[in-house]
């Protein structure tokens, strides 16, 4: 039973994360985006964040639900956050339960890959210089 | 002619100055649609490196344009 | 800056998540154990776990430094809980902070790896049956 | 003849049926002493499953026994 939330408030698992458990759950991965302060060597000051809701729930929970397929594991779920973020914020979250931590481990990642590559939601990068910037998934690492 | 709106979304946003419009086209598909546009707004990035979805769903560039599509132009994602 | 606490009471990450944040973070993976309901085909009660405290802090302290010293990463900690364990219970957390996803995922795998690994701690299965068993590590997989 | 302290974790406290003991031992080295100690106590892990620890350090099975020295036997760890 994965579940995806794009919010444009700060990110508060506390829900998501206590849907995760389950009895004959051994280990929980979990990923955490935050805003950092550098980007390929410029100063960022925060990042705004735009996202096609209809469709990024859609390919989110694709992606969940291609976890759930492909891994041995409990549940996932994820939570992104879009608006004006500072540095610090939480951008982005991902859980994953199991029932040992090699499906924890891996599903959290194939998730974070996943969304960072298929979901449409956008970065725009704004710079210490007064620039800003929308990133392109192939130019960025987070 | 079909009437479709356009919703736009990061640098298309910025460049079409608008976050929506309602326009009818005689684009045959979804790519003539976009290079007619890219042509008229000054869209920079070329349409290989785009996807495209129409009424929520991603689409292929030749599907044809039907009355009262919803279509959004796909710029390379960058989200997490 | 690593930190490690091995300590009886239920597991509180607050504190130790926190001092994993940085301006300079843009990632976060951490990965929890929790007392799961089975082991090896057999219904499980519960938990007890041992631990050579003066030697599981060095060794645990020194898996963090490591981690630190292999991985592309910020900042590394866990807690370890002892006594006696519910299903349910949090036996053990993980927490990775750095600049890119990359880094926290394969150091937070390193740090659980050697922690089962090479520190003296110790955990016996309750079962249904009311027999109960200490685990040997290489007789179970979390 | 040394001194010394032995502290039991896991299946080796449940055999040796107490946390700790100090005994007098005339064991050349670490793992004589396990050898005396298993044959004594019924131990039934065989050594070359263990480790040991002395005064709190990771040790070598042939490192000598010292007065005072406080030791472990650390049975296979199960942590996590």
């Amino acid at each position: 039973m994965s579940a995806f939330l794009l919010t444009d408030q700060p990110i508060d698992t506390t829900a998501f994360a206590h849907a995760l458990r389950r009895d004959e759950a051994g280990g929980y991965c979990s990923f955490e985006g935050w805003v950092r302060n550098h980007s390929d060597g410029q100063d960022v000051l925060g990042l705004d964040y735009q996202a096609y809701r209809p469709l990024a729930e859609a390919e989110a929970l694709a992606v969940l639900r291609e976890a759930e397929t492909r891994f041995e594991i409990i549940a996932a779920s994820a939570i992104h956050r879009f608006g004006s973020l500072a540095i610090g914020d939480m951008a982005v979250w991902i859980g994953v339960s199991a029932a040992h931590r090699d499906g924890a481990f891996l599903a959290c990642r194939f998730v974070i890959d996943e969304l960072k590559r298929r979901v449409p939601i956008w970065k725009r990068e704004r710079y210490a210089d007064g620039h800003s910037e929308w990133i392109a998934c192939h130019d960025t690492e987070l | 002619m079909a009437s479709v709106t356009l919703e736009y979304f990061a640098l298309l946003r910025d460049e079409a100055g608008c976050q929506s419009e309602t326009l009818r086209t005689e684009a045959s598909d979804l790519a003539a649609l976009y290079d007619a546009l890219a042509h008229a707004r000054g869209f920079t990035l070329p349409r290989a490196r785009l996807r495209v979805a129409v009424n929520a769903r991603f689409a292929s560039w030749d599907q044809p344009v039907s009355e009262g599509d919803h279509i959004v132009f796909i710029p390379p994602v960058s989200g997490g």
